[in-house]
C-alpha cells in the first residue's frame, strides 16, 4: 500500500493512498463539517455525491476549493481546512441552503435532532444575505412516512438508501436546477408507490423532509380515556436504543427503565413483543419442520426455502417485486401482529372485556409497523389487532412530554402473561437473530435432543449476506441471512436463477436488522452505534435464564389453554396470514 | 393526473422498441427518444411500461424524463411553435416575439391551446443564427420574425 | 461496394477519384458539365436551400443544360443563405448568396448560359490548407 | 455567350453599401454606357469582401486590381484611366502598412483573407453524403498512414508536437489527453466525440458534422488506434437531425469501404462507431455528465478525479474530444505537426472556428488563426456592426464566458488572452452587441440560461445561481439597492470557488465581466433608476407632451391596456400605473408628442 505525505492546517499527516481529505483530517482529529456525505462503515453504505459543498477546503495550488469528502489526498498536498476563504465559502453555501429552506425550525419534527440545524449553528449563521424564492411542494402523508419536500436539501441520502441499498426504487431526483428535488415517479404519493415503508430514508434524512407519522397524540388520547384498557408491547430492538434519546451511551440496555416509563405513562399492562417473538418461533419453526419433513419425504409440491416474515417492509417488498414467490415466505404473522391477535382474544377474554374496549399500542424501532397494523387482514370488524405503533423516537418524545426523568427510573419487570420472554425472543432485534432463535427450537423439536451450545456465532455478524450450514444431528440445514433489501434481492435472484439452495432464510429490511430500523434514534451516519445496539441484545440474551422459545412457560400455557398446538386451526386463524400480488 | 389506458398495440410498440435495444437499462435515453418519436410524448403509463421492460424503477425513468428538456409528458399541439432563445436570437428580440405568441395564444411556455392547435416551446439555438430571431412551426422555419409577424404566422395555421 | 484492403488501395482510389473530378472540372471542352453545389446545412435549409436546389434541377433540365447539381455543407455565409457555388467548365468556381427562385433563374440565364456575372457574388475571403 | 473583356466587382456588403457603393455602381454603368463599352465591361455587385474598414472596394478583373476607399467622385478617373487607357489609378490602390508599398495585383495578396480553413476545409466543398469526394481530398489518408506506417506513440507525438488544444472550451492539450488514456491499462477503452454543442449561438460542430462528417470519423479511428480502443461513440444533440442523418450515412459508407469496422485496411485494427443522442441538457457538454447520459442516467456531473481517461463510459478508460478538435486531426497528420504549429500563437496553435452572431453584418461561420484580433474578426470579416450602430461588447465563451469591450478589440485571440481578459474561448460563439443592448439584461439572460440548465446537484449552482438571477432581475426592475452590486460580486466569487463542475464554476462569469466592464451601467440602474440602453422596460417612462398632442386619439386607440385617456382634439394622458411600456403609442404618434425617458 502506497503511503502519502501531506499537511493539513500545517500539521504533517501520513495516510494510505486512496484516502480522502475528509478521512485524513478526521484521522488526526480535525472534523471537517459535512452534510450530504454519509458513510456507514462495514455496512457498505456510502452517499458521496459531493453536492452540498459544505466540506470544501483550500488545497494549495488549486484554482477552486476542493470538496474534502470526495477528493483523494496526493503526495505533498497542502490543505487548509479553515482559511478565511474556506469559512466564507462554507458560510455562504450554508446561507444558500437555508435561503431555500422553510424557517419553521421551532415546530419541525426534526428540531433538536437536525443535521442542518446543527450545521447552521456550528457555522455561526446569524443572517441570510441572499433571500429569494423558496421551493414549495405538496406535503405527502402516507400510513407511515411524511414527506415535507420543502425541507429537502438534495443531499441524496434517501435516494441512495432507496435505490442502492434497498433497491426499492421509489425515490429519484427529478427535474433539474432549482426545481430539482427527490420524489417518487410522477410526484405521486408514497402510498401509491411501491414504497415498503422500511424508513431507511427517514433514518438518514439530515433535515425534516422525511419523518415518521406522529401518533403520540392518539396514544395520549387513548391513555386518558377511562373506558379503554390500554396495553403496550415493546419490540426487542427498542430496549437497546431508547437510552440514546436521553443522553445514554449507545448500546445501553434500558429494559427495566423502559417498563417503568411505560407504566408511569399510564399503560394498564406493560407487555413485551418478545413474548410474541417466542410465539412466532413456535409457529414458524413448526412450519419449517413441516415443510422440511415433506421435502425430505420427496414431496415435490412443497417449496423451500422458507423465508421469515416478521418484517413488514420485507413483506411489502416481495409483494411488489417478487409476487411469483409469495408462497415461499412463512405464513406466520409478525410478532407485533401475533401479539395484537392474542391480546384482543386470549387476554381480553381473561380480563373479560370486549376487543373494542382494548387499545393495543406497540413501541417499535420501525416505521413500517405503522403501515402493518393498518393492513385489512389484521382487523376484526374493522377493529385492528394493534391500534397504534409508535417508534422508539416517538416514545422518547412521549416520556419527555410526561416529565419523566428517564435516567433516574428504577428497573421494573414486564407484566404477565404476555410479558414473559426468552433470550430467543430478544435477539429478534438484530440481523441473524430470528433464524438463530428458530434454529434453537427447531433443532430440539426435530432431534428431540438438547442443544449443546446455544450461541450460533456462524449466524451472527454484520455481513450483508451470510450463509451457514447447521448440523441437525446428521441433517445439514442450509441457512441464509440477508439484511437490507438490496441484499435480499440478490439472495432471491440467486434462488430464482437456481444458483443457491437454502432450507431457511432470514430477511430483515433494515441494515443491521431492527436495531437499525427507521424508527430508532438517529445514528447520524455512525455505524458503530448499530454495532453497540447489536451487542446489547446478545448480552440480554446471554443473561436470560430461558433462551429457547419453546421453554417459555407462558407460551406453553397459551397453547395448553387456548391455541392447542402450533399450526392448529385456531393458531392458523389468529397467527398466520396471506400475501398479495401488488404489481 | 388522468389515467390513460394504453392500447394493446401501443404497449407492444414500446416493448418492441425496448427489445431493439436489448432491454438494456443503459439504453434508456435511446428508448425514450424512439418512443417519443412514435407517440409524440411520454405519458406516465408509457414510462411505466418502459421501466418494466428495462427492469428499472419508474422513478428513475421519470427522473431521466424530467431531466432532459427534449422529453415531454404533455402532448404537443397540432402545430408546435418553437421560439429560439439562443443568444443571437435573444439580442435580436426573441423575447418580444415569445411574449407576443404567449399573448396571442393565451398559453404559457410548455402548454397547448385549449383547442389543441398550438403549443409553445423555447429552444436553445437551432443554428440558424443568421436569420435571428427564429421561430419554427413544425418543420417550417421562420426567420427574422418581428412581434408584428406573429399574428400572420398564427393565422397561417388557424384554419388547418 | 468493395472494401478497401490496404493503404496502397486507398491511395489508388484517391487518385482515381481526383482524376475523375479533375476531368470534370478542368476541361475546356464546352460540352463538359456545369457544376452547381448548394449549401445544405441546417441554416441553408432553413432559408430555403431545398427549394433552391429543386429550382436548379428543374430549370437546368428544362433548358437542357448538362449540369450536375449536388449538395454540400455550410460555406459559412449564414447572412447570405441560401448560398450556391457555380462552376463553369474551365473557370474558377463562384459563390452566390441569397439565391432564391428569381436568382436561380438569373444565374442560369446570365451566368451559366451567357457567362455574364450576376450581382451577389461572395468573394473568397479565406485561405485553404493548400494555399 | 457574351464575352466581357473586363469585370468590375463592387463590394455590396452592408458596410460598403453604407458608403455609397450603389451610387458608385450607377455612375460606373452610366459612364460605361456613355462610352459605348457596355458590351465589353460588366459591373457586378458582390457580397462582402471582408475588408470593410477600407470600403468601398472595387476589384477589377482580369488584372485583379484592388481599389480601396473608392468614392463616387473617383468613378470618372477609374473609367478614363483604368478602363479606357489600361492604367491603374495609383492613389486608390491599397498600401501595405508594413512595407508601405502599394499593391496593385490582388492575386497573391491575400491580406484580406484573414481566414484559414482547416477544420472547415471540406465544408462547402464536398458533398458530405459522398465518401468518394472526401477520399479525393485526402480523406482517410491520415488513418491509412497511421495504421500502416506509424506506431501509436508516433501518432501521439505528432499530435502533441502540433500543439493542438481541445476546442470544446477548456483547451486541454489533445495529445497529452490521448497519451494519458493510452497509458491506463484496460482491456476495453472508448473514444467519445462530444457533439453536444450547447452554447447558444455556437454552431460550428453542427456545421462540421453536416458538411464533413468523415473527418470526425477518421479522427476518432486514429484516436482509437492511439489509445487502444476499438469502439467510438458520438454523443450528439437530438436537435441536430441533419447532422445525425449525415453521420449515419457517413458511418455506413465508411463501413462499406472497410474504413471503419474490423481489420481496417488489412492492418488488423478494429474500430466501430455508434451514435448516442443527447436530449436537451447543456450540462451534458461536461464530460462526466455526458458519460452518465450515454449510460442512460440523468446527466449529472461527478467530481473529477477520477477523470474519464481512467474511469469513463461504463467505468472504462474513455477519451473525450469535441468535434472541432477531431476535425483538425487528419489535417495535422497529413500536413505535419510543424506546418500546423506555425499557425497561431505561442501557446495556442492552429485556427479556431467562430460563429459570428448578434448585431453584426456578416453573421456566419469563420475560421481564423489563433492570435487574430477581435477587431479583425468583427470589422474585417464580420463586416462591422449592423445598422451603423456603435460597437458595445462582444460576448465570447457562451454562458461560461464574459463580455469584452472596445478596450479588448486589439487583443490577439487565444485561450490565455481571453481568460486573462475575463472571458474564455468556450466553443467559439461570438455574439456582438451594440449600444442598444443593456449589459445587466445580458447578464440576466445568461443566468437565466444557466439556471435552467443547471443539473441541480450542487448547492452553489442550484441555489446560488437562482439568487444571482433574482438580484439581477431586481436591478433590471429598478428595485436594486445599494449593496446589491457588492452582493452579486461576493456571491459570484463563492459560486466559482465551490461549484461542482465547469458549468457552475463559470456561470457567474457573465455577471463578473459585465460588472467589471460596465459597472456604471449597473449603477445607473440602481442609483438613477435608468437603463442607459433603454432596454429595461420597468425603467422606461412614456409621457405625452401636452403642447404637441393634437388629440388625434391614435395612441388612445392603439394602447393595448387602455392606459391612455383624453378627449378628442384635447391633450391625452398616460396612466403610469396601467402602462405596460409596450411603446406602441410612441411608435404610432405622428406628432412626436410622446417622450420616452
Amino acid at each position: 500500500m502506497d503511503i502519502v505525505n501531506l499537511t493539513i492546517d500545517n500539521k504533517p499527516v501520513v495516510v494510505k493512498s486512496g484516502t480522502t481529505i475528509l478521512e485524513a483530517a478526521s484521522g488526526v482529529g480535525m472534523h471537517i463539517p459535512t452534510l450530504c456525505h454519509m458513510k456507514l462503515e462495514d455496512l457498505n453504505i456510502e452517499n458521496k455525491p459531493g453536492g452540498c459543498r459544505i466540506c470544501v477546503v483550500e488545497v494549495e495550488g488549486r484554482r477552486n476549493l476542493a470538496p474534502a469528502c470526495c477528493t483523494d489526498v496526493s503526495e505533498g498536498m497542502k490543505i487548509n481546512t479553515h482559511s478565511m476563504r474556506v469559512i466564507n465559502a462554507r458560510r455562504t453555501v450554508m446561507e444558500l441552503i437555508l435561503s431555500d429552506h422553510p424557517f419553521d425550525c421551532l415546530i419541525c419534527a426534526k428540531s433538536g435532532n437536525c443535521d442542518l440545524q446543527d450545521m447552521a449553528h456550528n457555522l455561526g449563521i446569524r443572517e441570510i444575505h441572499y433571500k429569494g424564492e423558496q421551493s414549495t411542494y405538496r406535503e405527502d402523508t402516507s400510513p407511515a412516512i411524511i414527506r415535507e419536500v420543502d425541507k429537502c436539501i438534495m443531499c441524496r441520502r434517501c435516494e441512495t438508501m432507496c435505490n442502492e441499498v434497498q433497491t426499492v426504487g421509489v425515490l429519484s431526483a427529478i427535474n433539474r436546477g432549482f426545481e430539482s428535488v427527490v420524489s417518487p415517479a410522477f410526484e405521486m404519493n408514497l402510498d401509491h408507490s411501491v414504497c415498503t415503508y422500511c424508513g431507511q430514508c427517514v433514518a438518514v434524512c439530515p433535515t425534516g423532509a422525511l419523518t415518521e407519522v406522529d401518533e403520540t397524540g392518539k396514544v395520549i388520547r387513548a391513555l386518558s380515556d377511562p373506558t379503554k384498557t390500554v396495553i403496550v408491547q415493546t419490540a426487542p430492538a427498542v430496549r437497546a436504543a431508547l437510552g440514546e434519546e436521553f443522553g445514554m451511551e449507545a448500546g445501553s440496555l434500558v429494559t427495566g427503565k423502559l417498563v417503568a416509563a411505560l407504566r408511569r405513562l399510564g399503560f394498564d399492562h406493560v407487555f413485551d413483543t418478545d413474548f410474541a417473538a417466542d410465539l412466532t418461533i413456535m409457529e414458524e419453526g413448526t412450519e419449517l419442520l413441516n415443510r422440511l419433513g415433506k421435502h425430505l419425504a420427496g414431496d415435490k409440491e412443497v417449496k423451500l426455502p422458507i423465508l421469515t416474515s416478521c418484517c413488514p417492509a420485507w413483506v411489502k417488498f416481495f409483494e411488489h417485486q417478487f409476487p411469483e414467490m409469495k408462497d415461499i415466505p412463512s405464513t406466520a404473522r409478525s410478532p407485533q401482529q401475533m401479539f395484537g391477535a392474542i391480546a384482543k382474544t386470549y387476554f381480553a377474554d381473561q380480563l373479560g372485556i370486549k376487543r373494542e374496549d382494548m387499545v393495543v399500542v406497540s413501541i417499535m424501532p420501525c416505521v413500517a409497523k405503522k403501515y402493518e397494523c393498518g393492513r385489512d387482514e389484521f382487523k376484526t370488524n374493522d377493529n385492528p389487532d394493534v391500534d397504534h405503533a409508535l417508534t422508539t423516537r416517538e416514545l422518547a418524545a412521549l416520556i419527555k412530554l410526561s416529565n419523566i426523568d428517564f435516567t433516574a427510573l428504577p428497573n421494573e419487570d414486564f407484566d404477565n402473561p404476555l410479558g414473559e420472554s426468552t433470550g430467543a425472543g430478544v435477539i429478534f432485534g438484530t440481523t441473524g437473530g430470528v433464524i438463530e432463535a428458530a434454529v434453537r427450537t427447531a433443532y430440539e423439536v426435530h432431534t428431540k435432543k438438547e442443544l449443546p451450545k446455544l450461541d450460533f456465532e456462524e449466524l451472527r455478524g454484520m455481513e450483508g449476506i451470510r450463509e451457514a450450514t447447521i448440523d441437525f444431528d446428521g441433517l445439514p440445514i442450509k441457512i441464509g441471512i440477508a439484511h437490507g433489501l438490496g441484499n435480499a434481492r440478490k439472495l432471491l435472484e440467486d434462488i430464482q436463477a437456481g444458483k443457491s439452495e437454502f432450507h431457511a432464510i432470514e430477511i430483515m429490511s433494515c441494515p443491521g436488522g431492527c436495531i437499525g430500523g427507521g424508527g430508532q434514534p438517529y445514528h447520524h451516519g455512525d455505524a458503530g452505534i448499530l454495532k453497540k445496539r447489536q451487542a446489547a441484545l446478545y448480552t440480554e440474551d446471554k443473561n436470560k435464564t430461558l433462551r429457547k422459545s419453546h421453554e417459555n412457560p407462558h407460551i406453553i400455557e397459551l397453547y395448553e389453554k387456548f391455541l392447542g398446538e402450533p399450526m392448529s386451526e385456531k393458531a392458523h386463524h389468529l397467527l398466520h396470514t396471506e400475501y398479495f400480488d401488488r404489481t | 393526473m388522468p389515467k390513460i389506458k394504453l392500447a394493446e398495440n401501443t404497449v407492444q410498440l414500446i416493448k418492441d422498441i425496448c427489445k431493439e435495444f436489448e432491454n438494456k437499462e443503459s439504453e434508456l435515453i435511446n428508448v425514450l427518444h424512439q418512443v417519443q418519436s412514435k407517440l409524440g410524448y411520454l405519458p406516465a403509463e408509457v414510462q411505466e411500461v418502459i421501466a418494466k421492460e428495462l427492469k428499472t424503477s419508474v422513478a428513475k425513468v421519470y427522473g431521466v424524463v424530467t431531466f432532459y428538456s427534449f422529453f415531454t409528458m404533455i402532448p404537443q399541439g397540432e402545430n408546435p411553435i418553437s421560439i429560439c432563445m439562443g443568444t443571437a436570437c435573444y439580442v435580436r428580440g426573441a423575447e418580444q416575439v415569445l411574449n407576443e405568441f404567449k399573448r396571442q395564444l393565451k398559453v404559457e411556455v410548455g402548454e397547448s391551446t385549449e383547442d389543441g392547435k398550438f403549443s409553445i416551446n423555447c429552444l436553445r439555438c437551432v443554428g440558424a443564427c443568421g436569420l435571428a430571431p427564429v421561430v419554427t412551426v413544425g418543420e417550417k422555419v421562420y426567420g427574422r420574425v418581428a412581434p408584428t409577424d406573429v399574428k400572420k404566422i398564427i393565422a397561417e395555421y388557424k384554419n388547418h | 461496394m468493395t472494401k478497401i484492403k490496404s493503404l496502397a488501395d486507398l491511395r489508388k482510389m484517391k487518385e482515381e477519384a481526383q482524376s475523375k473530378i479533375k476531368l470534370r472540372e478542368n476541361s475546356t471542352n464546352p460540352d463538359q458539365v456545369v457544376q452547381v453545389k448548394v449549401g445544405m446545412a441546417t441554416c441553408g435549409i432553413a432559408s430555403g436551400a431545398k427549394d433552391t436546389m429543386k429550382y436548379f434541377v428543374e430549370e437546368l433540365e428544362q433548358e437542357a443544360i448538362d449540369a450536375v447539381v449536388t449538395q454540400t455543407g455550410c460555406m459559412g455565409y449564414c447572412y447570405a443563405e441560401p448560398t450556391v457555388e457555380v462552376k463553369l467548365p474551365g473557370k474558377e468556381p463562384l459563390v452566390y448568396g441569397h439565391v432564391n427562385k428569381e436568382k436561380v433563374h438569373e444565374i442560369i440565364d446570365k451566368y451559366i448560359k451567357r457567362g455574364e456575372l450576376v450581382d451577389g457574388i461572395i468573394p473568397v475571403s479565406f485561405k485553404t490548407i493548400d494555399d | 455567350m457574351t464575352d466581357y473583356k473586363m469585370h468590375l466587382l463592387i463590394c455590396g456588403g452592408t458596410g460598403c453599401k453604407a458608403s455609397e457603393s450603389d451610387e458608385i455602381k450607377n455612375r460606373l454603368n452610366q459612364l460605361i454606357g456613355d462610352l459605348g463599352l457596355a458590351d465589353e465591361v460588366q459591373v457586378v455587385l458582390t457580397g462582402c469582401f471582408g475588408f470593410c474598414e477600407k470600403g468601398p472596394i472595387i476589384k477589377v478583373l482580369p488584372d485583379n486590381t484592388f481599389y480601396v476607399q473608392v468614392t463616387p467622385n473617383d468613378v470618372v478617373e477609374i473609367v478614363e484611366e483604368h478602363i479606357v487607357k489600361g492604367r491603374p489609378v495609383k492613389r486608390l490602390l491599397y498600401t501595405d502598412p508594413n512595407s508601405a508599398e502599394q499593391i496593385s495585383d490582388s492575386k497573391g495578396m491575400d491580406f484580406y483573407k484573414k481566414q484559414i480553413r482547416i477544420a472547415l476545409k471540406n465544408c462547402g466543398f464536398i458533398n458530405p453524403e459522398n465518401i468518394d469526394e472526401y477520399i479525393a481530398r485526402d480523406g482517410y489518408q491520415a488513418l491509412g498512414k497511421c495504421l500502416s506506417e506509424l506506431t501509436p506513440e508516433e501518432v501521439i507525438k505528432e499530435v502533441k508536437d502540433s500543439g493542438l488544444r481541445g476546442r470544446g472550451g477548456g483547451g486541454f492539450p489533445t495529445g497529452l489527453k490521448w497519451e494519458i488514456t493510452k497509458n491506463v491499462e484496460n482491456d476495453q477503452k472508448y473514444v467519445v466525440c462530444n457533439a453536444d454543442e450547447g452554447d447558444p449561438g455556437a454552431f460550428m460542430d453542427r456545421s462540421i458534422l453536416e458538411g464533413d462528417p468523415h473527418s470526425v470519423l477518421e479522427a476518432m479511428a486514429i484516436c482509437g488506434y492511439c489509445i487502444g480502443a476499438d469502439k467510438g461513440l458520438v454523443y450528439i444533440r437530438a436537435e441536430y437531425p441533419l447532422a445525425i442523418q449525415r453521420l449515419k450515412i457517413a458511418i455506413k459508407q465508411a463501413e462499406e469501404y472497410g474504413l471503419i469496422g474490423d481489420d481496417i485496411l488489412g492492418t488488423g485494427f478494429n474500430f466501430h462507431i455508434e451514435l448516442r443522442y443527447g436530449a436537451g441538457a447543456f450540462v451534458c457538454g461536461e464530460e462526466t455528465a455526458l458519460i452518465h447520459s450515454m449510460e442512460g442516467l440523468r446527466g449529472e456531473p461527478t467530481f473529477k478525479p477520477p477523470f474519464p481517461s481512467v474511469s469513463g463510459y461504463m467505468g472504462k478508460p474513455t477519451n473525450v474530444n469535441n468535434v472541432e478538435t477531431f476535425a483538425n486531426i487528419p489535417v495535422i497528420l497529413n500536413k505535419g505537426a510543424e506546418w500546423f504549429s506555425k499557425i497561431g500563437t505561442e501557446k495556442s496553435k492552429g485556427t479556431k472556428v467562430f460563429a459570428l452572431a448578434g448585431k453584426i453584418n456578416n453573421v456566419g461561420l469563420i475560421e481564423v488563426p489563433m492570435g487574430t484580433t477581435l477587431r479583425e474578426v468583427i470589422y474585417d470579416i464580420g463586416g462591422g456592426i449592423k445598422d451603423g450602430k456603435e460597437f458595445k461588447a462582444v460576448q465570447t465563451g457562451g454562458p461560461s464566458g464574459g463580455c469584452l469591450t472596445k478596450d479588448s478589440l486589439d487583443i490577439p485571440i487565444d485561450y490565455d488572452n481571453l481568460l486573462a481578459s475575463g472571458s474564455m474561448m468556450g466553443s467559439g460563439g461570438m455574439i456582438v452587441m451594440d449600444e442598444s443592448d443593456c449589459m445587466v439584461s445580458i447578464a440576466k439572460f445568461y443566468l437565466d440560461f444557466t439556471l435552467e440548465e443547471s443539473c441541480g446537484k450542487c448547492t452553489p449552482c442550484r441555489v446560488g445561481n437562482k439568487r444571482l438571477y433574482e438580484l439581477l432581475d431586481k436591478i433590471t426592475q429598478g428595485k436594486g439597492e445599494e449593496q446589491d452590486i457588492e452582493k452579486l460580486k461576493d456571491l459570484s466569487v463563492v459560486i466559482k470557488d465551490t461549484a461542482l463542475c465547469g458549468l457552475g464554476q463559470t456561470s457567474p462569469n457573465p455577471v463578473l465581466s459585465t460588472i467589471s466592464n460596465f459597472e456604471h451601467e449597473y449603477k445607473a440602474h440602481v442609483h438613477d433608476g435608468k437603463c442607459p440602453a433603454g432596454q429595461c422596460k420597468s425603467l422606461l417612462r412614456y409621457d405625452i407632451v401636452e403642447d404637441l398632442c393634437t388629440g388625434c386619439t391614435l395612441c388612445f386607440r392603439n394602447c393595448p391596456v387602455g392606459a391612455i385617456s383624453g378627449e378628442r382634439r384635447a391633450p391625452h394622458f398616460i396612466d403610469q400605473t396601467l402602462c405596460i411600456k409596450c411603446g406602441v403609442c410612441f411608435e404610432k404618434c405622428k406628432f412626436n408628442a410622446i417622450t420616452l425617458t
